[in-house]
């Protein structure tokens, strides 16, 4: 009469997207439920595939440019400068790109690092369905935003960093423009730390869960703040520095805890970081040319080779990895996507025993970008 | 009176409470953007959104308990609302309020719960009893709080019955039960906080974890009675607490006013807080809240 | 409703030999303090130990054992508004959980499990079952138009009536407990997604039926009447005590020094708000299309089976962590004695749980009879 | 012989994993004992107080289909919120009335929001945002994309642009709550009118269909 309930009938299936609130765009993640607790979870990806790898092969150089920037919707600006950087490298073109093109690359990468943070700080207290801090900090993100459509002419896509340098230069006025929002920004700031690191809930909810062990970072390959938030120094634009970033003075921001605590809080130190090193960069940026003499886009031709570029973005260490074969088209390029590490093997890894209420705010924490996934 | 006046007067009282609590909701959400830095939905907009679900051209359902989800959500409401007086003195605003006493009210608030939960879990919906699950013991958990002033409320005039609690406090301000007994009205206040489902204690309809809770396969003509259901249940609630606590209304106007800043304290505190796992949701009834309700009977027993 | 019969040798013993002697004792802390507290607690750690029953004869052991103990809670009262309640809900408990000892069973004669996990969605298949056990659960959460709120209102009037506040509050936090194994058992049994092996299961055998009406009648009478009982019981304690608790102010109105309950008006307003709304549901609007039961929204996957798609085990587990404190540690060996205990007395009722309606039916008459004799005795 | 009529459905759908069905294939699980087709012309009474209400409480499903999820944050926040003309996101396909397809749409993501539009209650607009929805957009020769929505979903407006600003979000939903008030926005009719071909057309993109038929 009484039988063992089986395996099957002990768990619900349920699917956190990809039509789902609680999920940060188009993936989904099949998951089993036992009580309240996740006792396994599936990534599942292809909502959003388009096979820009594929479809870079099938164009020439400078047409590359607008596709890669999808990428990473929220973040487009380190896909840009890496393509930029290895063609800039394979082409011999690198040795060309004038200091300023150079000055202006990074202060493009960290005001896209800047928003990009803006944005994910908010979405750590707005999976717990905090409304107010996460409006607050889009607005503020509007303003970095306001000043990319100023320089670049796009909100979202830019398609401004290109082989050679950037596309044109800084216009008149734009660093006092960009301090005064500065000032908004810093000005809202402590308001933002007030209902997020300083509410009793918040810190119920993300002390010590989502906590990622030490031993993963090498076997897994983490990078990013997941690593940084285990007091573990380790960023790109310190351990291999690329652009501008070596006349630059900062630390890399590190904290202990690696929970979801200590992945927001680094979060919220890099948006300070960034600011002071936009303004660092603004103060230290020399007058002259911002791109080298580009060849005709439709005859250039690069010789065969291949390489690899890296940089820091927000979400960990993105990569390129570009090979020419002499024609006028890109051979193959494979990007090295940080969210694809973290979404879809750390998070598996990760969701036993998560609480059902944990996955959303884990999700953001991780910073999982769907697009850079699938490519 | 005679009865079948009564009754009437009775609807019109539903029917401008139904509007009364979709015009709070309205004020609600504006009260809620602007906080949030945004301009916000006109105050009418409840009724719009009223209007347009119940002119949604189809609708789909499952079993034949589908339908009990919204009439014992909204029949919950509306006889809770009329178990509680209104404004003292007016035989038309007092409702039924003579045929019930507090336990009835206490009670009658589980009926709107269970009906809901009982309804809404026949969609076959996962994220319908899991919400369910969660609600019901946020549910038990504030119970304590609340059944403590609840105690001591009934404890100082030695009766259940509403009316002899609000004629105890009448006379002036220093009569309420507010300043009487603050610690059983801070209990009071903050099992209000987890009735009102405002953060950080909206774990059932949670759309980040589980979208939106009991009511996901509601739609159109059922969504409707739901809304009015759910304006109606947060009217007699308010009206409830300003029976119990602020010493009742004299006239219509001092019922909205004092109505609305009960309400309000839930708001304030929802807007700024993200919200708790059920877990510590329930554990937190449990801790200072229940001790402030225990030192609340404390209170009346040394008196 | 076996163990319903205790109470009454229990309400025999305690009135002949203890009123005396602990009526005087009555002061400081009395023995009769203690025995409330006992029985409080019982009905506490019982309700809160059905709620995480994964078996549903376990569970409504459980919530046996909880309601006897809010008998015990009401006799050690020692009023007459007391001994009324606790008399009004043996005998309506008795009737409820008669009820849903009915109807489960003729859910596990006809499946042929009792986890929760297992069956589901029943609802399709033995509607009747199902009206039986939300009659039952209704009245046994104690949810106002039927006959288990007169129990609750006179127990909460006789502790108020005695000054006991803590037991009050306790005792309303207790109850609605019982909500979630309320919820529980009809949800994970009758609501929800029918399983395959389930789609050809039949209602349950008729002369059960039978024996559900003939439970669900009187549950019916007393909830719109519930004078009918609490008079004759009122008789007997007044033997005991010499005053009434319960006054009656009209045919339906029953009054104690606290408050007043009208049963009929409460019933009448449910009744005539539920249809009244039925109406206004089935009539405004557009006509609903039913759709088949996996037709869910799922994120825009296709849900999987049945199976998957119910949740059913371990259904308050954050109720259980929130209390862990309470559970674990050194209150576990407590506790786990407890339950040895409760296991054994569950165990040793089952025998007389056969399944059989016949049964059944005999120990209602047998019941019935013993009661009247007991109150001719009176 | 068997003089019962034939279902004129196709069996469709496959029973969930490990489940032995009683009911007959494709009829049990997921599918309604009909299929309602309902012609629905907008010839009621009252209909322009109806779509008074209905265009002022637009409710948009939460599902961002591509990157142009990424400007609807800021339409819905702060700067730009579009609550204040009576719109918000509603995460269940069941109580939502507006779908935006933002942006390009993979198969696979095809197959999940044909299944929420059908699952959406009737009057619902579908909302084509982005370049990618009219034309394939950058990705008009990937092999993984559609290039016209309107093939497979009745769109009644598309906001052009990639990505459209918010303020182009804001005009294109202005746009479409005038259609509406005017009782010109009627995608779900012609989809219902022409619910074949749209079968058609999307069972020829997607090669696992394993969806079952439904439209109300």
């Amino acid at each position: 009469m009484t039988t063992e309930t089986s395996e099957l009938r002990r768990r619900v299936q349920l699917w956190f997207g990809p039509q789902h609130p609680g999920i940060t765009g188009n993936m989904s993640v099949q998951a089993w439920l036992e009580g309240d607790t996740l006792t396994a979870g599936v990534t599942h990806v292809g909502y959003l595939h388009r096979g820009f790898e594929k479809l870079m092969e099938r164009r020439r150089f400078i047409q590359s440019f607008p596709i890669v920037c999808r990428i990473c919707v929220p973040e487009p600006d380190t896909n840009e400068y890496l393509l930029a950087a290895g063609l800039d490298e394979l082409s011999g073109l690198a040795a060309e790109v004038p200091q300023r093109g150079r000055w202006i690359r990074t202060l493009v990468l960290e005001m896209s690092r800047l928003q990009m943070n803006l944005m994910t700080l908010g979405g750590h207290i707005g999976a717990m369905a905090m409304g107010a801090a996460p409006n607050w900090l889009i607005a503020l993100r509007d303003l970095v935003l306001d000043r990319f459509e100023e320089l670049t002419g796009g909100r979202i896509y830019h398609m401004f960093i290109t082989y050679g340098g950037v596309r044109r230069d800084l216009p008149e006025g734009f660093a006092e423009r960009m301090e005064a929002n500065f000032r908004t920004i810093e000005e809202k700031l402590p308001l933002v730390d007030n209902v997020i690191f300083d509410s009793s809930v918040f810190r119920k909810r993300a002390i010590g869960v989502g906590v990622v062990p030490e031993e993963w970072v090498d076997e897994m390959s983490l990078s990013g703040p997941i690593v940084r938030a285990m007091g573990i120094p380790r960023d790109v634009r310190k351990d291999f520095p690329y652009e501008k970033y070596p006349e630059l003075d900062f630390e890399v921001v590190t904290t202990t805890g690696s929970d979801i605590y200590a992945r927001a809080w680094i979060r919220r130190q890099e948006i300070a970081q960034s600011m002071d090193l936009i303004r660092q960069i603004f103060r230290k940026m020399p007058e002259g040319p911002y791109c080298a003499k580009l060849p005709n886009m439709l005859t250039w031709t690069i010789p065969p080779g291949q390489t690899y570029v890296r940089a820091e973005a927000t979400r960990g260490e993105m990569g390129y990895y570009v090979v020419t074969d002499g024609s006028d088209k890109i051979r193959r390029v494979h990007v090295r996507a940080p969210s694809y590490v973290h979404g879809v093997a750390l998070l598996e890894r990760m969701i036993p025993g998560t609480n059902i209420a944990d996955l959303a705010p884990l999700m953001v924490s991780l910073q999982v970008c769907p697009p850079e996934m699938e490519r | 009176m005679p009865l079948g006046v009564k009754i009437a007067w009775s609807l019109v009282g539903v029917l401008v409470a139904i509007a009364y609590g979709l015009v709070i909701a309205g004020i609600i959400r504006k009260v809620m953007a602007r906080i949030q830095g945004r301009i916000g939905p006109p105050v009418w907009q409840q009724f719009i959104d009223l209007g347009k679900v119940i002119f949604q051209r189809t609708a789909t359902r499952h079993g034949w308990m589908f339908y009990l989800a919204p009439i014992f959500r909204a029949g919950g409401g509306i006889g809770l609302y009329l178990l509680v007086p209104v404004v003292i003195g007016v035989p038309a605003l007092s409702n039924f309020s003579f045929d019930g006493d507090l336990l009835l009210v206490m009670y009658f608030i589980f009926f709107g719960s269970l009906g809901m939960a009982l309804g809404a879990a026949d969609s076959g919906h996962p994220h319908s009893p899991i919400g369910i699950s969660r609600g019901l013991s946020q549910m038990t958990a504030y119970e304590l709080p609340f059944a403590l002033a609840m105690v001591a409320m009934a404890a100082e005039v030695h009766s259940f019955s509403i009316h002899d609690i609000i004629m105890v406090q009448q006379g002036g301000i220093l009569h309420w039960n507010i300043l009487t007994n603050p610690l059983a009205a801070i209990a009071a206040f903050i099992a209000f906080l987890g009735m009102n489902m405002y953060a950080p204690f909206n774990i059932v309809g949670a759309p980040q974890e589980i979208p939106v809770g009991p009511p996901t396969e509601y739609n159109s003509v059922f969504l409707s009675l739901m809304m009015s259901g759910r304006a109606i249940l947060a009217v007699a609630k308010i009206v409830l607490y300003m029976d119990l606590f602020l010493g009742g209304a004299h006239s219509i106007l001092e019922a909205f006013v004092k109505t609305f800043i009960i309400y309000f304290w839930s708001v304030f505190v929802g807007a700024v807080f993200p919200r708790f796992r059920t877990e510590q949701a329930v554990r937190f009834f449990l801790g200072w809240p229940t001790v402030a309700g225990i030192a609340g009977v404390l209170l009346v027993l040394i008196r | 409703m076996i163990s319903k019969l205790p109470i009454f040798g229990l309400a025999a013993v305690v009135a002949r030999i203890a009123v005396p002697t602990l009526a005087t004792a009555a002061g400081s802390l009395s023995a009769a303090h203690l025995l409330g507290w006992l029985g409080g607690l019982t009905a506490f750690g019982m309700t809160l130990l059905a709620v995480f029953q994964e078996d549903m004869k376990k569970l409504l052991a459980y919530s046996s054992v909880g309601q006897v103990g809010y008998v015990v809670l009401a006799m050690a009262l020692m009023t007459p508004l007391g001994w009324t309640a606790a008399l009004y809900y043996a005998v309506n408990h008795f009737l409820f959980k008669g009820l849903l000892f009915l109807a489960v069973a003729g859910v596990i004669y006809r499946t042929g499990v009792r986890t929760f996990a297992d069956v589901g969605g029943l609802i399709r298949r033995m509607p009747a079952s199902f009206i039986a056990v939300l009659i039952g659960i209704i009245a046994l959460a104690g949810v106002p138009p039927l006959s288990g709120f007169a129990g609750k209102w006179l127990l909460y009037e006789a502790l108020m009536d005695k000054g006991w506040l803590f037991l009050t509050a306790f005792m309303m936090f207790a109850s609605v407990i019982a909500f979630l194994y309320c919820f529980r058992l009809i949800h994970s049994i009758f609501l929800g997604q029918l399983k395959d092996e389930h789609r050809q299961v039949r209602e349950a055998p008729w002369p059960l039926l039978l024996a559900e009406l003939l439970m669900i009648v009187p549950i019916l009478v007393l909830s719109v009447r519930p004078r009918v009982l609490v008079e004759p019981l009122q008789h007997l304690v007044t033997g005991v005590f010499g005053v009434p608790g319960v006054r009656f102010a009209s045919a339906t109105t029953m009054t104690t020094s606290f408050g007043y309950f009208n049963a009929a008006a409460m019933m009448a307003m449910v009744v005539v708000l539920v249809v009244v709304l039925l109406v206004i549901l089935v009539t405004a609007g557009a006509k609903p299309t039913k759709v088949n039961q996996l037709d869910i929204v799922y994120s825009g996957e296709l849900p999987p089976s049945p199976e998957e798609v119910q949740y059913a085990w371990a259904f308050y587990r954050p109720y259980e962590k929130a209390f862990a404190p309470l559970l674990k540690a050194r209150v576990t060996a407590f506790w786990n004695g407890v339950v040895d205990v409760v296991e054994g007395i569950a165990d040793a009722g089952r025998r007389f749980y056969t399944g059989n309606a016949q049964t059944y039916v005999l120990y209602s008459v047998l019941f019935i009879l013993v009661l009247a004799a007991f109150g001719l005795a009176r | 012989m068997d003089t019962k009529p034939q279902s004129t459905l196709p069996v469709l759908v496959e029973p969930p994993r490990g489940a032995e069905p009683h009911a007959p294939l494709g009829r049990g699980y997921f599918l309604g004992e009909t299929r309602r087709q309902q012609p629905l012309p907008m010839r009621e009474s009252l209909a322009k107080i109806k779509n008074w209400f209905r265009a002022n409480s637009l409710w948009v499903m939460a599902y961002g289909t591509g990157c142009g999820g990424i400007e609807l944050r800021p339409l819905t926040t702060a700067r730009f919120d579009f609550e204040r003309f009576g719109m918000a996101m509603r995460p269940t396909a069941r109580q939502s009335n507006v779908l935006i397809i933002s942006g390009y749409l993979a198969v696979k993501s095809l197959k999940r929001v044909i299944r929420a539009y059908e699952q959406m209650p009737s009057p619902k607009w579908v909302v084509g945002l982005g370049s990618c929805t009219i034309n394939g957009g950058m990705y008009w020769d990937s092999y993984n994309t559609i290039n016209r929505l309107d093939l497979y979903l009745p769109v009644d407006i598309y906001i052009a642009g990639c990505m459209p600003r918010p303020e182009a979000l804001l005009a294109g939903f202005g746009e479409l709550m005038a259609m509406i008030k005017r009782g010109e926005a009627n995608g779900w009719n012609h989809y219902l009118e022409n619910f074949d071909w749209y079968k058609e057309n999307q069972k020829k993109v997607i090669n696992d269909w394993n969806m079952p038929d439904y439209n109300w």
